[in-house]
């Protein structure tokens, strides 16, 4: 048993309250206020994952969100989450969590034999091998199976999230030291201003060194004041457990809460979010995100027990836990110290390999004093141990070559930390084009405080490469005084508010490496990116090879491309390639980061995007009374349609089939609400249809309705639909359901931008009224029952004219036009109306078994017409002329109106192009594929050239055979009424395989002459 | 001469401590002229460059690039690859392409590691489902393997998709692509550029163009950041940047370049064996095999160069991806990115001569570039050795745009590939 | 994701309160019969797709539907303003844009 | 043949809710309060707010001023105009007063260049009040509630949707389009949950015309 648990006072863990938890079916206990991996370290835990491709023993490395290797996967069934880090999951009472890795066990795992043979597996090596054609597939199952971690669940998630959308003066991005003074300073300043902190408390590295001293406060006195005077002013809001994962253009931030992730599933509240994404856009964004310590690369370094130095201090001074007892720490900096001095305070055997020949005095002197000893000038040339650590062997460094100068101790220890820095956390700095810049000095890739003022972006504390902590807090205080004064407002503090207890810093020794006096490939295999098992060999293959674009370096070997983002590894990537390349870190390049700084579900992106309100259902004033009916609805755009009404045992072609014989042979009665209804007014109102439409208005008396055609600048029907007008300077248009807002728009965007001189006003009315169909010989005897005020007789009501009148008590507008062929009336009303006229039309017609149908009947009756459904026959590439509707052209009309000049083109002039006509297949029964291609011969042996497709194909109840429509090339002149010689109107229809025997026809079956909408 | 890659030079070279493997292409200086320059070292330049100098027998070939080599939208993309497209110029293009994509492995001795695990287009709509049965029809009778699915044949192929009736977009079918699948989309532009460099191409990084010296209606050279450049034909293949090039010959393009998304989740254990598209719902997924689940999102719809486009595309991708698939909104966004798209009016690509004698173009491919990277170098190399259109390419000329002879690939592009 | 000042709203709005538009000031030719096939299709279809600053319109969809100007740099998403097509045009026919 | 017996039945966009039959007095135990005020009347006014002609017109019909003033609108008792855009207003009133202010608008404007249009059926408006009211709304919509003051009326988002959206005594109202008005709600309900819904019962003081 090496490590330990010390229970000390600063530790934020609650000793009182243990709890108990499960890792990988062995059953342990911890403490409120510990992570998954503070609670499984105490037990001496080392080796918790296995490495992605040799399958090496690997440990906790981190204390947060840089761990790399302690994936784990929480919970099992519905509720089980992959992948999360150990670092980052709160324990609670009964948790249940696993490896991801590591197969059959983890103790056993068959990556590993594979791993002995590492050498043959360098980076890239799937891309020189495993060219078989044959045998790649199996190849490629193995990899896969090999690689992932956690598992997705397979049941739909039982939780929720949501969004939710602020607007600040200032974000203060990090509850840091620097943080909290910047949100404390613009707070008193009376700004409004959020504060967000991505762990369970703010706090930041104060929380992992209790003895610093800030203005004559302890940190954790500090702290308390902070969040004290935070909580007590309204105008900051203080946001926990809150990750900010990106930062996009004009200073909008994406934050991820965990609102239920800390609590026992059996104490999770419903109707409470699981998770909620905060979008947050300020005028001003401070970047307080602190900076993540990168351990030194050496032979070895991934064995389990070797960590960051910073880790071990935060084990034990926030959580209570000594990872080991015999502790060799190595390090390049002053960073080290304080935990080393924390370390040997409670009772571990503290061994300081300095790799700088001079220590920071003052730092030498407390180490001392706490019994450390320090080694100037070594470094570890190599970790020993197999599933954990058990040495180290150390090398005499060259005092400013970072070469091996001579022979070192071995040393024996339980447990390893190394600090080769810190790198600034400037992952959002780089979001939005960010570029933070190397500082030789720093030795570190940084963020300027004002930098990017103009963007209302900046910066504070260890992000600007201000490491120690009375640099920092004077930086962020330096800077907040600049963000104030842009707004005319001063700080409240005096700098010696943030005088500390800190000792100058002395330099750190720019080493990222550490050397073993081998070529670089034959030593122990050193890694820099743990999740990736990318070593320090690789990076140097990969510049051998000419991967030496840092792009391509990192690609080729997948450096920092792991869920970590590369936080522990990128510098020392950097570094190394730098090396390799024989160049200077900015000559190689920035470091830069994409979303997410650390991964977020896609729940939480989605918000309540999801289910019901994933996208909105449109519903008409009688959708009750389809419901109720029964019907089967299909979704038309945003709407949704009645599709049809079946009948108890009834089928879709039972339900059209009678449907289709009510409306020719009795009544029938279809919503058609969802119609686009556009309202249009003024004395130009003419000049604008004439304009917008391919048909000629000026003629149009009120009272009046017509088909129109409406095409896009192309040539193209884009929608069709009847206009009324109502009176001379007043019309009304009808547009498809589906492109009812584009046409809207449409209209709009040409007056506003072409034609703002045309005297005419435009209005949605479609939701407005509400509209019955009613259809079939009987509908005249039906409406009359229910309206008096209007004369409906043949005589004074003829077909294409509208009225205004009263309906089951309504005032209604009544349009005389038909969609089917038949007798038919439009009732327009009040849509609050539209569900009692309805059931009025319903009981009015019942003597008359009047028939509500929906959509798929509408189909049927108007094809038998050879109406066309734009969007079905029609799809972008038909002209009014290829839909042989020439007669809804106005070609003489003075204004060379919408898609007019198009037509002259050359491709679009063409005599042979795709023209709608319409199939009668030999088999009367065989109903033809819509989608069906129309070829030439029977011979369906690829490639066989296509003339065009079915658009349109039912079974006609009325004409008891089947019936289609359909482009085909030149198919207008092929038409067998247009008395067409040796069969150039046979052509065939294919479809899944066969193809049928067709005759090309007029696409109007039945009532060619339009009698029957006239009686 | 450059070793071969196998398990025996990987067997060698271990011994060695992987100390002897050679550069995987060369980067010499400019020299003062070429025959051919490709500007645009993306997966479509260094494919035409690579197909000029094997097929066409060209020397003295240039591929400049102002960044470096796969940096664009073929690092960028989500390495579908399929070719059930609609109209027969694209679907025999499309095909073409996947065809070379069946032996490019081996012909550039080099793992692009093309994974033909299948191509699901859902459909949600009775309309979704009549367009779809017209695509495929095409699909079989050009010879390519395409069929229609129904729901439930669709829910047996891919176990964790929600088929049920009650979402806001049902699934009531599906056309499917056996050959289709994914690649590993840096390997494509690493494999192209090794297997030009043994033809002798010269491939030249942070090498970008200024302007272009034309005379006499000629092309002459390129002024490039490098120096000036000599050479008798230019072929650009640069995406997203099209127009800045165009712009320097004077010429117009009916191109705009929009901001297109995706995003990776952490990586799993296998849960989803095919690649799953549906324009209705703008999602498309499917997971690589490092376990990562690959999703496009669709494209925003503002002009930009930025290769940054606005969260709520990626929010609403997120939305599409749980109506498919509800289980996954546990699992975790771990990057995103964005890369520039070129589109044209209609969906398709632009394959061709111009007014400027010996300046090519190559682009236009909006989201759907990388399925064509192989069949669209190999079309454009031959386009730029006989100074004559290849047959698969003729109907992609500019002409197109004064003729209205469009062909709308809306449809089968969608925002998906 | 940008913040638009509506120039008739007269307030800050997220983006995705409005729609884009295209290129701005693209006028329709006034007699499109006398223009040849490609001058047709040049305006039908060529765009300038400029990187830089670049004149756009955007529409108010879920505001006051009202279309206008607004000039936007493509490669760093910077944006000088919006105004009216009316106000927009002034500015831009001073710079030249449309040259 | 003569009208039916019966009188026409009014039936609001939110009907399927069955609101009414759940609604009670607010109180503590709900941070949001909401319920729908049915069966307004509802008139689109288009016209240029430059033309003097027009705003004198419409004010004398209307008894009110047109606001001209960007996102605000003018209220008297139970009439409402809201600024929708530069030549567009939206007039609400009680039902019983549409047609009157329909014939007197009509009148008014007779010459001048207008369009009124009755949208009655077509609108609904939604109080939304209590505690949490705008926290709720921050969950809906991206536009900056902190910028939405009295008498201030803007045309937004609301998850995919969109609505006007102003102040109402102690709370919001929401004017928004009958065919959205199931997924309005539903979205609403599903926003408000952590904090907890009531549908409350609004008192004749409170009908969205008068707020």
């Amino acid at each position: 048993m090496s490590s330990f648990r010390v229970q000390h006072a600063n530790a934020r863990v609650d000793f009182g309250k243990p709890l108990n938890f499960t890792f990988d079916g062995r059953r342990y206990d911890g403490f409120e206020g510990d992570t998954l991996a503070s609670a499984l370290l105490a037990y001496d835990t080392r080796m918790v994952a296995r490495s992605f491709k040799y399958g090496r023993p690997r440990g906790i490395v981190g204390a947060g969100a840089e761990e790399p290797n302690a994936l784990v996967q929480v919970e099992a069934g519905a509720m089980t989450i992959p992948n999360l880090k150990a670092t980052q999951v709160e324990l609670y009472d009964g948790l249940v969590a696993r490896r991801t890795t590591g197969w059959p066990t983890l103790e056993f795992d068959v990556k590993s034999f594979g791993g002995r043979f590492a050498r043959f597996m360098a980076a890239g090596f799937y891309y020189k091998t495993f060219q078989s054609r044959r045998l790649w597939p199996k190849f490629e199952h193995l990899i896969r199976h090999a690689a992932g971690y956690g598992n997705t669940p397979v049941d739909p998630d039982p939780e929720t999230y949501d969004h939710q959308h602020h607007h600040a003066d200032v974000l203060v991005i990090g509850g840091g030291a620097s943080g909290l003074l910047a949100a404390l300073e613009t707070g008193r300043a009376g700004l409004d201003v959020i504060l967000i902190d991505e762990q369970s408390e703010p706090g930041g590295w104060l929380l992992s060194s209790p003895n610093s001293v800030i203005g004559g406060k302890s940190a954790p006195v500090w702290i308390k004041d902070c969040l004290a005077e935070l909580r007590s002013l309204p105008n900051v809001r203080l946001m926990t457990r809150t990750s900010a994962f990106a930062l996009h253009d004009m200073n909008l931030v994406q934050a991820a809460e965990q609102i239920q992730d800390h609590l026992p599933p059996s104490q999770r509240i419903t109707g409470v979010p699981r998770q909620r994404l905060h979008r947050i856009r300020a005028d001003r964004v401070v970047l307080a995100t602190g900076a993540i310590e990168r351990p030194l690369v050496f032979g070895n370094n991934d064995i389990p027990g070797i960590l960051t130095a910073s880790a071990l201090t935060t084990y034990l001074n926030r959580y209570g836990v000594a990872c080991g007892s015999r502790v060799l720490l190595m390090t390049s900096n002053d960073q080290v110290y304080q935990g080393a001095c924390d370390l040997a305070d409670a009772g571990c055997t503290v061994t300081v390999a300095d790799t700088r020949y001079a220590s920071n005095t003052e730092w030498a002197k407390r180490a001392a004093a706490s019994g450390v000893e320090i080694l100037n000038g070594f470094g570890i040339a190599r970790a020993d141990g197999g599933r954990a650590v058990a040495g180290a062997k150390l090398v005499k460094l060259h005092a400013d070559k970072n070469e091996v100068a001579g022979d070192g101790p071995y040393v024996a220890c339980d447990v390893i930390g190394s600090s080769g820095g810190l790198s600034p956390t400037v992952h959002l700095y780089c979001h939005d084009g960010g570029r933070p810049i190397w500082d030789e000095s720093k030795l570190a890739f940084i963020a300027t405080g004002t930098g990017r003022a103009k963007a209302g972006i900046y910066c504070v504390g260890a992000v600007t490469g201000e490491f120690g902590l009375q640099a920092g807090l004077e930086q962020a205080f330096r800077t907040i005084t600049d963000l104030l004064t842009s707004l005319g407002k001063t700080p409240s503090r005096v700098a010696s508010d943030v005088r500390t207890n800190e000792p100058a810093p002395a330099p750190p020794r720019r080493i990222f490496r550490v050397p073993d006096g081998k070529r670089e490939g034959h030593g122990k295999k050193a890694f820099v990116d743990f999740q990736n098992d990318v070593a320090a060999s690789d990076i140097h293959l990969a510049v051998r090879e000419n991967y030496r674009s840092i792009e391509h370096i990192k690609r080729y070997t997948a450096l920092g491309f792991g869920t970590d983002q590369g936080k522990l590894s990128n510098v020392n990537g950097f570094a190394i390639a730098a090396d390799a390349l024989g160049k200077s870190i900015p000559e190689v390049g920035t470091t830069t980061y994409r979303p997410a700084y650390s991964p977020v579900t896609f729940g939480t992106l989605a918000g309540a995007h999801e289910g019901d309100t994933f996208e909105p259902r449109r519903y008409t004033a009688m959708h009750g009374s389809h419901a109720a009916r029964g019907a089967e609805f299909e979704p038309v755009g945003q709407w949704m349609r009645p599709w049809y009404f079946p009948k108890a045992g009834e089928d879709l072609h039972g339900a059209v089939h009678r449907e289709c014989l009510a409306a020719r042979r009795s009544v029938a009665i279809m919503d058609a609400s969802t119609l686009g209804k556009i309202d249009i007014r003024g004395k130009d109102v003419r000049d604008f249809l004439n304009r917008v439409y391919a048909n000629d208005w000026t003629k149009l008396a009120p009272g009046k309705c017509r088909y129109g055609l409406m095409l896009d600048e192309n040539g193209m029907v884009m929608d069709d639909g009847v206009t009324a007008c109502i009176t001379d300077d007043h019309f009304v248009m009808t547009t498809t359901t589906g492109g009812a807002a584009r046409v809207m728009s449409w209209l709009e965007k040409w007056h506003q931008t072409e034609w703002p001189e045309l005297e005419v006003y435009m209005t949605s009315v479609t939701d407005h009224w509400a509209t019955a169909a009613i259809v079939g010989p009987k509908s005249r005897a039906v409406l009359v029952k229910l309206c008096s005020d209007i004369d409906l007789s043949a005589a004074a009501f003829k077909f294409m004219d509208w009225r205004d009148g009263t309906v089951a008590g309504v005032p209604a507008r009544v349009f005389r036009i038909s969609f089917s062929g038949e007798l038919s009336f439009e009732v327009n009303v009040d849509a609050s109306y539209g569900h009692h006229v309805w059931e009025a039309l319903m009981e009015a017609g019942a003597e008359f078994n009047i028939t509500p149908y929906g959509t798929e009947t509408m189909h049927v009756l108007r094809a038998e017409k050879g109406f066309i459904i734009v969007g079905q026959d029609t799809d972008g590439s038909m002209t009014p002329f290829d839909l042989d509707m020439a007669w809804a052209v106005g070609m003489k009309k003075p204004y060379s109106f919408l898609g007019k000049r198009s037509f002259t083109r050359s491709d679009t002039a063409r005599s042979n192009r795709k023209q709608l006509v319409g199939l009668l297949t030999d088999d009367p029964k065989v109903v033809l594929k819509e989608g069906a291609q129309i070829i030439e011969t029977s011979n369906t042996r690829p490639p066989v050239p296509m003339l065009g497709h079915v658009t349109s194909s039912y079974f006609s109840p009325e004409l008891g055979r089947s019936i289609a429509m359909a482009v085909v090339r030149d198919g207008i002149g092929r038409r067998g009424e247009a008395g067409v010689k040796d069969g150039r109107d046979v052509v065939y229809a294919y479809a899944g395989g066969t193809a049928h025997r067709v005759k090309i026809v007029s696409s109007i079956f039945i009532d060619p002459k339009g009698e029957r909408q006239n009686v | 001469m450059q070793k071969d890659y196998s398990v025996w030079s990987l067997f060698k070279q271990g011994l060695r401590h992987n100390e002897g493997w050679d550069p995987a292409w060369k980067s010499p200086e400019p020299k003062p002229s070429y025959n051919v320059i490709i500007v645009g070292a993306g997966g479509h330049g260094l494919a035409t460059a690579y197909y000029l100098a094997k097929e066409h027998n060209v020397r003295g070939i240039a591929v400049i690039e102002k960044g470096y080599l796969g940096g664009g939208n073929t690092a960028r993309n989500t390495t579908i690859v399929r070719s059930n497209y609609l109209w027969d110029e694209s679907a025999m293009l499309y095909e073409h392409s996947l065809k070379l994509w069946e032996g490019l492995t081996e012909d550039l001795n080099y793992n692009v590691m093309f994974s033909q695990r299948g191509v699901f287009n859902l459909g949600h709509t009775l309309q979704d489902m009549r367009d779809i049965e017209r695509r495929v029809n095409a699909n079989n009778l050009n010879g390519i393997d395409a069929m229609v699915l129904d729901g439930a044949e669709v829910k047996r192929r891919i176990p964790l998709i929600d088929a049920s009736k009650s979402t806001r977009f049902p699934i009531l079918g599906a056309s499917f692509q056996p050959r289709a699948g994914v690649a590993r989309h840096d390997a494509v532009a690493w494999g192209f550029a090794r297997a030009a460099s043994k033809y002798g191409v010269d491939i030249i990084e942070n090498c970008e163009v200024s302007s272009m010296d034309i005379a006499g209606g000629r092309i002459k050279g390129l002024q490039t950041s490098r120096g000036y450049i000599g050479a008798d034909q230019v072929g650009c293949v640069a995406a997203g940047h099209s127009s800045v090039l165009a712009k320097m010959a004077g010429i117009r393009l009916p191109l705009e370049s929009h901001p297109l998304q995706a995003f990776v989740s952490e990586s799993l254990k296998p849960c989803l064996d095919t690649v799953v598209m549906s324009n209705a719902v703008h999602g498309y997924l499917s997971q690589s095999d490092k376990g990562e689940l690959v999703i496009g999102a669709g494209i925003d719809h503002f002009n930009s160069y930025a290769q940054r486009g606005s969260p709520h595309v990626i929010e609403h991708t997120a939305a599409a991806i749980i109506e498919l698939f509800p289980m996954f909104s546990r699992v975790r966004m771990n990057r995103q990115w964005g890369g520039i798209v070129d589109t044209a009016p209609d969906a398709c690509p632009i394959i061709s001569k111009t007014t400027v004698k010996g300046l090519y173009f190559n682009c236009g491919w909006g989201t759907g570039g990388f399925k064509a990277t192989p069949g669209s170098g190999n079309v454009f190399a031959h386009t730029i050795a006989n100074d004559e259109p290849h047959p698969l390419n003729r109907a992609f000329d500019l002409n197109r745009f004064s003729t209205g002879h469009l062909i709308d690939e809306h449809g089968a592009a969608g925002v998906a590939h | 994701m940008f913040v638009i000042t509506c120039p008739h709203c007269r307030e800050k709005r997220e983006e995705e309160e409005f729609s884009y538009g295209g290129e701005a000031f693209i006028a329709r030719p006034l007699s499109p019969e006398t223009l040849d096939d490609a001058a047709w299709g040049d305006y039908l279809f060529m765009r300038k797709n400029t990187k830089g600053w670049n004149w756009e319109m955007w529409g108010h969809a879920t505001g006051c539907r009202k279309w206008f100007v607004v000039k936007r740099h493509t490669a760093t998403h910077a944006l000088e303003g919006a105004w009216t097509l009316a106000d927009g045009r002034k500015i831009y026919d001073a710079e030249g844009a449309g040259a | 043949m003569s009208k039916p017996a019966t009188a026409p039945i009014i039936q609001s966009p939110l009907h399927g809710f069955g609101l009414v039959t759940v609604a009670r007095a607010m109180n503590d135990t709900r941070g949001v309060w909401a319920n729908e005020v049915p069966f307004l009347g509802y008139i689109s006014l288009r016209g240029a707010s430059t033309d003097a002609a027009l705003t004198a017109a419409a004010a004398q019909a209307l008894g009110l001023s047109l606001p001209t003033e960007p996102c605000t609108f003018t209220r008297d008792g139970a009439i409402k105009v809201i600024w929708v855009s530069p030549d567009e207003w939206m007039i609400t009133c009680q039902r019983d007063r549409r047609a009157a202010l329909l014939s007197s608008l009509a009148k008014g404007l007779e010459g001048i260049r207008s369009q009124v249009a009755d949208n009655s059926g077509g609108f609904t408006q939604v109080l939304i009040k209590g505690r949490n009211a705008r926290d709720v709304l921050s969950h809906c919509t991206v536009y900056d509630l902190g910028a939405l003051g009295e008498g201030r009326v803007v045309g937004t988002t609301f998850g995919k949707s969109s609505v006007y959206l102003h102040q109402a005594s102690d709370g919001y109202c929401l004017l928004l389009r009958r065919s959205f008005a199931d997924y309005i709600w539903r979205y609403l309900v599903r926003a408000a949950s952590p904090y907890g819904i009531g549908v409350a019962v609004f008192g004749p003081g409170h009908s969205g015309a008068a707020e």
